[in-house]
């Protein structure tokens, strides 16, 4: 009687821990259109290789701006973008320490934009940047680090508490991407063919204080720190976007902080005409981003930098990298003309567009 | 189900009673004024409030009929966020910079920037008065982190930025949420 | 510390868990000590308050249960030696030193509640008052802070020491003991109100871990989370939007606040305390209901024998009787029957006790007008319907109805309705607000609002919609099955498949469906304030 | 006893209170009836019932309530 109990009682245990999983599988946003960069971090996970030249990461600058694909084309270098929507430095360093579980790359490449946040903004984010992490301590200490105050780390670590209520929107998507996702991003990178020419940029509000927080200051030691104790290269780079605004101010505590821990520091918006960048048709967005004809120019750019400063081999003649990366050219190009083929006939991305079928 | 369904009859006879009363002597009640927030923006703000060329400018105010009446701007620029949806508008008009957020897919004011001393607020201040113009017309209920100085009414903040005891940037900002 | 916070149910988990493993005489103890970590998250800043509560009741009822046991000693050894004459004058002055010592327990605690809960009350009516006569002096509000629970736990404070005062029991000896039943912390944030003798039968015991209580208790703490999380945080939205809006939302939209309002509040006190009943029934402790199905009952009266019942007795045994009874009120009632004549000089005493209990209860529940004219409005309705009684019998006399289901029914919606206007001075800001908006009931009425969308407008969607109607018919399922004795009972006799899956259900649906988390105003219970 | 009775009677006239057992139990009797019961005794019997002594075991039935008033007549 009592072990019939006691089998019951777990039967409906077991069951209920599993459809509650399969709830959560459910209910958790599949960022397959309209907002992808939902889905950036954790598309990682799926690289047959896991052995990179460079690891890029950082928030939007580096995911849009730089094509890893021309990387390997033009210079034979292998290249991966952990880059999210308005990663802070925290989630930065962390996804850094998570990514060097898996490989240890030659460079390291952070975006100082990120040193602007001393301290967390928007769960919103916090949720597309940290969501796609597998479970980890770089994960559990980044999202104590990244919590707003309202949050509770057990929404981070059982997510349907986050997102149950998404029940009564749930799409097809939902259903169709219930365990698999297709890959949505070349290395990291988030394509986007659309072009919308810059036209007027506002002039940076005064601020009270230029100085970066201590806290930012803080990780970008540690993430110096880490890197020198795996004998990674550190380069710091400020991506050729025109806003959010790059004060002088801020440029000037990079230089100095590079000079002093013996960094390379690379401001892009010094160097836009030698890239080659044309605000009229290699941004997407009037100048926050670069389409994917100005993220060639500057990977190209940038690599011929990285080659001769880092000494990178040339592996093209490698035949298993170029197998494996013939095909992500291939998926390369298909998305190019797919893009331009939506551009066409809309007149936009459609499949990028924020509420897709509308 | 028989007590609900009962339930219901009443109620709609005594929707249907009250209904006939309803007798039209206050025809300008605002109750057709329902917009997506529910509340009521006829209400002047209990908040800083900027005032240029005769038209008011609250935070938190729609934007819409603010740029209707300000006419077209010199400049106009929007950003998206990153991977997040809603536009931030930036609209430049002579001396000052208007910038909107999006809520619940209305742009409403988040900020305003004075560009040059053509423009003051309400209280007189303007870019270069002195620090003791600001408190004077103020007073002493700010809150000071490093040179900004920051006062707060109703949804709204009112910041100077005072270098050498002059006042080199107001702006004016929405407190959301 | 909320019921619906995770760290409450971890806590909650850890209590459970620890209560069955460690030996059984450190079972209360354990709750003592669970009971002070829960009032400490609310701020330890508010520990004095309770502290000073404890003690010095604690003390009082031991001085004042020695005093009773030596009068009683003495009347017993001296019957029959002594005349009657002077055992009655012993009694008197033996009483009135007992009386004196709770005199002083009531005014320290009733002080303290007064002062914390209504010192701004009264400055802000002073204020009135001041500009009114045209002074210029106004003055200034203080910061206090409300410490946690402090109308619960001073209420049960007092009806333990009134009790040990008419000798219904002995006082605890044991401090930690009396401690533990001043702090419980179940019923410390919203009652139910328990006495110290009710309570204290199982409270102290030591208890084995029972399948069947475990089983009831958990199925009673879901369906509280049900009703909290899925029904009233959900419908508050809607609440909110309509009340905090008058100026948009009047006539047909002031009837459906009302509903609503009805509804949550149903939904988030009756859960709170079906919380609070499993918590204590897994840990083996009997707390008695606070609420008997009350939106079945057939007028105001008995709506309030069944609603909140602890508080109504609360009121009725230690205040309403005791004016009701006290001898210049019954000397005033024959006064007034000599006066008046028989009539009205007998209704006299009753009303005047009701009217001060009713101006109490408004204001126990929060410390503004709107409340007090609540609580009185209550009471000038029960008054009448006291009134009418003869036209009710004639009535019923003249037509057969009494116990037609139409006429019983008619009977329950006009009590939902009638006590759910009289709540409209618990919504809006002021009085004068509510009899507006009352009003608008009446002279803009437009049915019309209730069919263009406008409702979907409150912040609530139509998904929402469909669960609040789900709800809804659940709970009156489950009423109308509890007519007939325990759903759990009936629950517990079924195959074990079935119990399972109701478990299932409930856990699911409170997770899926809870109106918690982002995008939604984590709310507290509505009683916590009280 | 007779009195005691006579009292009741007026209150509820559609009551035998002679073999009534649950008058508190079975709602016979609310609270304002008790109040009013107690004035009549108080009037007419000279007794005062104080507040601890309304309990459910001394209104449930007239004997049990004309034990209570000779029990504080007693004193």
């Amino acid at each position: 009687m009592t072990k019939k109990r006691i089998i019951t009682f777990v039967s409906f245990i077991c069951v209920l821990l599993a459809s509650l999983f399969l709830l959560q599988k459910l209910f958790m946003p599949k960022y397959v259109h309209g907002i992808v960069e939902g889905s950036l971090i954790e598309e990682y996970y799926t690289e047959e290789e896991k052995n990179h030249d460079i690891i890029f990461i950082g928030d939007c600058e580096v995911y849009e701006n730089f094509s890893p694909i021309t990387l390997w084309e033009n210079y034979g270098i292998t290249s991966y973008i952990r880059g999210s929507a308005q990663q802070l430095i925290w989630q930065s360093y962390y996804l850094l320490e998570e990514t060097l579980k898996y490989e240890t790359p030659k460079v390291a490449v952070f975006n100082v934009l990120a040193m602007m946040y001393d301290e967390p903004q928007k769960e919103a984010y916090n949720r597309m940047t940290l969501d796609g992490m597998k479970m980890s301590s770089s994960k559990i200490n980044s999202i104590k680090a990244s919590m707003m105050e309202d949050e509770s780390i057990i929404d981070y670590f059982i997510p349907l508490f986050r997102y149950h209520s998404r029940w009564s929107e749930l799409e097809n998507d939902d259903f169709k991407y219930l365990f698999k996702k297709e890959n949505l991003f070349h290395n990291g990178y988030y394509m986007r063919a659309d072009v919308k020419p810059v036209t007027s940029i506002p002039k940076g509000k005064k601020l009270p204080d230029y100085r970066f927080g201590e806290n930012a200051y803080d990780y970008l030691d540690r993430m110096v720190e880490l890197c020198k104790s795996k004998g990674i290269e550190l380069v710091l780079i400020k991506a050729p976007s025109l806003y959010p605004y790059w004060y002088d101010e801020w440029d000037e505590q990079m230089v100095e902080y590079a000079k002093k821990h013996d960094l390379l520091y690379i401001n892009f918006l010094n160097h836009i005409d030698e890239i080659g960048l044309n605000f009229e048709e290699d941004t997407y967005d009037a100048g926050l981003h670069l389409n994917v004809y100005g993220a060639e120019k500057l990977a190209d750019y940038f690599g011929r930098i990285l080659v001769k400063k880092f000494d990178l081999e040339d592996k093209r003649n490698d035949e298993k990298l170029k197998k494996i990366w013939d095909s992500k050219i291939e998926f390369y190009n298909e998305m190019k003309e797919k893009q331009l083929k939506e551009i066409e006939e809309y007149g936009y991305i459609k499949s990028l567009a924020p509420n897709p079928g509308q | 189900m028989k007590k609900i369904s009962i339930i219901l009859i009443i109620l709609i006879m005594l929707t249907a009673c009250s209904g006939g009363n309803n007798t039209p002597s206050t025809p300008n009640e605002p109750v057709d004024n329902l917009n997506e927030n529910g509340s009521d923006d006829n209400l002047v703000s209990d908040g800083f409030v900027f005032e240029t060329n005769g038209v008011e400018i609250a935070m938190n105010q729609e934007v819409a009929p603010i740029i209707e009446k300000l006419g077209d701007s010199k400049e106009y620029f929007e950003a998206e966020h990153c991977a997040l949806p809603g536009l931030e508008k930036t609209y430049t008009y002579n001396g000052f910079e208007l910038y909107t957020y999006e809520k619940n897919g209305v742009d409403s004011v988040s900020s305003i920037l004075f560009l040059d001393d053509s423009v003051k607020t309400k209280e007189g201040i303007y870019l270069y008065s002195s620090l003791d113009d600001v408190l004077e017309a103020y007073g002493d209920d700010y809150e000071q982190k490093l040179d900004l100085y920051i006062y707060e009414r109703g949804d709204s903040q009112l910041c100077f930025l005072i270098e050498d005891g002059e006042v080199t940037s107001i702006e004016y900002i929405a407190i959301t949420e | 510390m909320f019921f619906t916070s995770y760290s409450f149910i971890i806590f909650l988990s850890i209590i459970f868990l620890l209560y069955y493993l460690i030996p059984k005489r450190l079972q209360w103890p354990l709750l003592l000590i669970a009971s002070y970590i829960f009032y400490g998250f609310a701020g330890i800043k508010y520990f004095t308050y309770i502290v000073l509560t404890t003690i010095s009741t604690y003390i009082v009822g031991l001085k004042i249960g020695n005093l009773y046991k030596e009068e009683s000693k003495y009347l017993k050894e001296n019957k029959g030696i002594l005349s009657r004459v002077e055992l009655k004058e012993y009694r008197t002055t033996s009483k009135s030193i007992r009386w004196k010592w709770l005199l002083f327990c009531m005014l320290l605690n009733f002080g303290i509640l007064g002062v914390t809960k209504y010192t701004n009350f009264t400055i802000s009516n002073i204020n009135f008052i001041l500009a009114k006569l045209g002074s210029g002096r106004q003055l200034g509000f203080l910061d206090i802070a409300l410490p946690m629970g402090i109308s619960f736990y001073t209420f049960k404070s007092m009806g333990y020491i009134i009790d040990v005062y008419r000798g219904k029991y002995e006082p605890e000896r044991n401090i930690f003991k009396f401690a533990l039943f001043v702090s419980f912390f179940p019923q410390i944030i919203q009652g139910p109100i328990s006495r110290f003798d009710d309570l204290s039968e199982t409270l102290f015991k030591e208890h084995n871990f029972d399948i069947k209580n475990f089983n009831d208790g958990m199925i009673r703490i879901l369906w509280g989370f049900f009703k909290k999380l899925v029904i009233a945080d959900r419908i508050l939205v809607g609440v909110n939007t309509i009340i905090r809006n008058p100026d948009t939302y009047q006539g047909a939209f002031v009837f459906i606040g009302m509903l609503f309002y009805a509804y949550q509040l149903y939904a988030d006190f009756t859960g709170g305390i079906d919380i609070t009943i499993g918590i204590s029934q897994v840990l083996g402790i009997k707390i008695k209901e606070n609420f008997d199905r009350p939106y079945f009952s057939k007028n105001i009266a008995e709506y309030w024998r069944r609603w909140h019942i602890t508080m109504g007795t609360w009121f009725k045994d230690y205040l309403f009787y005791p004016i009701s009874v006290y001898k210049p009120m019954l000397n005033f009632s024959k006064y007034a029957r000599r006066t008046f004549g028989d009539s009205i000089g007998k209704r006299l005493p009753v009303y005047i006790s009701s009217i001060i209990v009713w101006f109490t209860t408004g204001i126990w529940h929060g410390a503004s007008w709107n409340f007090i004219m609540w609580g009185l409005t209550n009471c000038f309705v029960i008054l009448v319907s006291q009134e009418l009684t003869p036209f009710y019998n004639w009535f019923h006399s003249k037509f057969n109805v009494k116990d037609k289901f139409l006429f019983r029914s008619f009977q329950v919606v006009r009590t939902i309705l009638l006590m759910s206007a009289i709540r409209l001075f618990d919504c809006y800001r002021d009085v004068p607000m509510t009899f507006r908006m009352f009003g608008s009931m009446f002279t803009n009425f437009n049915v019309s609002d209730l069919f263009n969308g406008s409702l979907l407008n409150l912040g609530l969607s139509f998904a929402d919609y469909i669960v609040l109607l789900i709800g809804l018919v659940i709970l009156t399922t489950v009423s109308l099955i509890q007519r007939k004795g325990s759903v759990r009972d009936r629950l517990y006799k079924k195959p074990a498949i079935l119990r399972y899956s109701v478990y299932y259900v409930l856990i699911v649906s409170i997770i899926v469906f809870g109106a918690y988390g982002v995008g939604y105003d984590s709310s507290q219970f509505i009683y916590n304030q009280f | 006893m007779e009195d005691l009775l006579e009292i009741l009677e007026d209150l509820h006239p559609d009551i035998d209170f002679e073999t009534h057992e649950a008058l508190i139990d079975q709602q016979v009797l609310d609270s304002f009836d008790i109040v009013t019961l107690i004035a009549e005794i108080d009037s007419v019997f000279d007794v005062t019932i104080p507040a601890e002594e309304i309990i459910p075991e001394n209104f449930n039935s007239a004997k049990a309530l004309y034990k209570l008033i000779e029990r504080l007549s007693d004193y």
